[in-house]
Order: structure tokens, then C-alpha cells, then sequence
């Protein structure tokens, strides 16, 4: 299992706060994490984390280069939008 | 003298700063920032996010860098997070140090630094309706004072 | 609200505070800055001398300066006189604003001219002897922050 | 009379915190006051007050040109060297 958390309004456009995903097609990258998140947690999604403020979490690390995820069993990747203002 | 936390109850600023003052003898001075959820027009409640795996070792991240940056006898930095009310205190930074200087600019670095450097995410109530807030570029301009 | 003391005896930061909060309804944030007699090695007191008919209309020139420079609701500014021990609070000032850089920058500002540009003459006392001070080029630095 | 207050170290100079002086002269411009300070307080006072940092107040308001002082009867004349630092 792959662990998806969403943060702030990316938890509107997911419909939820976190998902779990099968991770039997082995480890996932970039493109798999985009497909997944229109394909089986809801449309549109993966465009709302596709906007360059989104940062990307693995195991509670913001990654410098989110397009190098690589996400394996037992992993949690969190997608943060921009923090609010005050 | 090092105070760092997340409360997810409502707390009382003056039960705090009175211990930190104490727990710091021989400072100079103490500076405190308090800040409170305002009774903006139509604005029930404020709810704050945060990501556990993030926002506390956050939070004593910007502490160390203020730590590294002045110098401090001191600093206590508390943030709440869940659903707060108008008038309910959402965070209270305090610096203690043996110069006022230090102290006063250690606090201003760490609120601009929480407010927009740090993982929460916040929505408002209106009208029973749910609305997130965006950044703003104030926020951003009081981060880029401190990048020299 | 608009609180401007000088005061002979001992007082505790915190009574003033809150109720300076409460004062205040519907503000965004309050900074506060106390400052303590440090305990400098070997001076057994600090005294300070000051010339009524200026010390306090000056702190009330300053408080207006303050108003009319920031946006401010609400402004504590008290100042002991006479002779403190180590540790006894000699100064607190505390502004309420709706947004955090007025508070901050009010009490910085507050600050900077109380120290060297209101009407205090201060003299420690160390080995039964008493010494003036003199004023500091650091302190002037500071005053030159806001003359702009 | 005319009320003389020193503060700060200028009350060490003086070797007292006030004076009152008979004012049967009449009114003291800078160069009476001056002399009447070294005369009839202590000697020397007049050259630390003449010291540049020092300003002086005539009835609580400090003058912008100490020289150009006139002080009568009743008048209250303060020398105010100057402020401590931190």
C-alpha cells in the first residue's frame, strides 16, 4: 500500500483527506502518481497538483524535485498546496 | 529555554509568558507577539490544517535558525491548530535574550516566518460555508526582509 | 485605548497586559516588550532620575508620533522611575493592532525612542559607589532606523 | 526668584539637584546664568554646562537655542545633559 494525503483545498478536489493505493504494480513515479490520482481518486485531480505551487512530501521529506518521486510499499506522499496567509 | 508546540485546545497567553519569563533568569528584556483570530465581517470560525510529519519539525526548524540568527536566553512558539473562534488566541511567539534587539527581531522573524514558511492551511466559516485562504503577497514581502 | 504611566514602585508585567488585551476587542495581534534590570555583574541597583514636566508629555509625544505612524488600536507605554533592583521590570510596552507589523513596528519604534531620546538619566550602583551612564552609539543607530 | 534644576550628573557638578537664585538682578540671559552657575553654585558647573549636549529647558520646554535664553522671575530653568543609554 501507497499512502496519498491532501492538504489544505487539494482535500476538496481529492473529495478526502488521504487514500491508500495498492501498490501491487510496483513502485510509482511521477506520471503513475498523476494517473492514479484522475483515475482512481477523482477527476481532475491530478491537474489541481499538476500547479508548480503544489509541493510534494515522501515520508514527511518535501521533495526539491517533485518530478523524481519515486514511491514504494509502505511510503506516504503527502501534496501541499501553497500555506495560507495570515 | 526552549518551548515549542501545537495545541489543539484554546490556551490563556498570560499562563505561558509568565512561566517563560521565569524560566529565563537574568534576561534583558522578553518580547511576545500575540496573535488572535479577528472578528472579520461574516467570519464564524477558523479551522487550521497542518501535516503532523511536517509541521512541528517545522516549527523547530525556524526555532533553531532563530537560535543560529540572535541571540537568545529564550524562545517559546506555540501555534494552535483545529477550529478556533473569533478572539481566540492562534499563536504567541516569545523571545527572551539579553538585548532588546535581539529579542524584538527574533519574534518578528519567527511570525513571518510561521505565517507563510509554515505548513498550516487555513478555511474560514461564513455563512456555514467553508472557505480556504489564499496566500498573500504581504506575507511574502515580510519573508523576502529577512533573506540577506 | 491609550495607557501612558510612570511609575515609582514595583509592578508585574502580566496585571497590565491583560487587561490591556481585554481593552482591545477585535484585534489581530498584540506585541509586547518588557525589559528587566540585567543582572550585570556587580551592580547592586539601578536608579533612574527624570524631570516631570518633560518625562511624561515626552512619552505621550511619542505614543501620538506612534499612533500617527502606525495603525494602532490600542498603546500601553509604562516606565519605572526611581531606584530597581536586578530583575525588577524597569519597562513595558505593549500595542494592539489588527495586523502584526503595526504592532511589532510600534512597540520597535516605541522602543528605540524611549531609550534614547526620552528624558531618563540612569546611574547602577556597584561597590556602594553610584556611576552614571552614558548614552550608546548603538542606540542612536537605532533611532536612525526611523528617520525616514 | 529663579529655579535652577540639575539633572542627571550635572547634579553631581552642582552638589545638589536645584538652586533657587534671588532674581533682584532682574532677568539672566545665557552669559548671567553662566556666571551666577560658577559663583554662586560651584565652581566649574558653568563649563560642564556649557558643554554642547547639554540643553536646557525654560518652564518645561526645551529650547531649541540655549543662548538665546531670557529667564525671569518665576521662571524654572532646567540643564539636561545627556539621556542614558541601555
Amino acid at each position: 500500500m501507497i499512502r496519498f494525503v491532501y492538504l489544505g483545498k487539494l482535500a476538496d478536489a481529492a473529495g478526502k483527506s488521504e487514500s491508500q493505493i495498492a501498490s501491487s504494480s510496483g513502485d510509482l513515479d511521477w506520471p503513475d502518481i498523476l494517473a492514479l490520482l484522475d483515475d482512481h481518486v477523482r477527476e481532475g485531480l491530478a491537474d489541481a497538483v499538476r500547479d508548480k505551487r503544489v509541493k510534494v512530501a515522501l515520508n514527511g521529506e518535501v521533495l526539491a524535485d517533485r518530478e523524481g518521486i519515486v514511491a514504494r510499499h509502505g511510503d506516504e506522499v503527502a501534496f501541499l498546496p501553497p500555506v495560507s496567509g495570515g | 529555554m526552549r518551548d515549542i508546540r501545537l495545541l489543539t485546545e484554546m490556551f490563556i497567553p498570560g499562563t505561558l509568558i509568565g512561566p517563560f519569563t521565569q524560566a529565563n533568569p537574568g534576561l534583558g528584556g522578553v518580547c511576545t507577539f500575540v496573535g488572535e483570530v479577528r472578528y472579520d465581517e461574516g467570519v464564524e470560525a477558523l479551522e487550521l490544517s497542518h501535516y503532523e510529519p511536517l509541521t512541528l519539525p517545522g516549527m523547530h526548524a525556524l526555532a533553531d535558525r532563530a537560535f543560529e540568527r540572535f541571540t537568545l536566553m529564550g524562545l517559546l512558539m506555540v501555534h494552535r491548530v483545529g477550529v478556533l473562534r473569533p478572539g481566540e488566541p492562534i499563536v504567541c511567539v516569545s523571545a527572551a535574550a539579553l538585548h532588546r534587539r535581539d529579542a524584538i527581531d527574533a519574534v518578528d522573524f519567527c511570525m513571518d516566518h510561521l505565517k507563510s514558511a509554515a505548513w498550516f492551511w487555513k478555511r474560514q466559516l461564513r455563512a456555514g460555508e467553508w472557505h480556504w485562504i489564499e496566500p498573500r503577497d504581504d506575507d511574502h514581502r515580510d519573508l523576502a526582509r529577512w533573506q540577506s
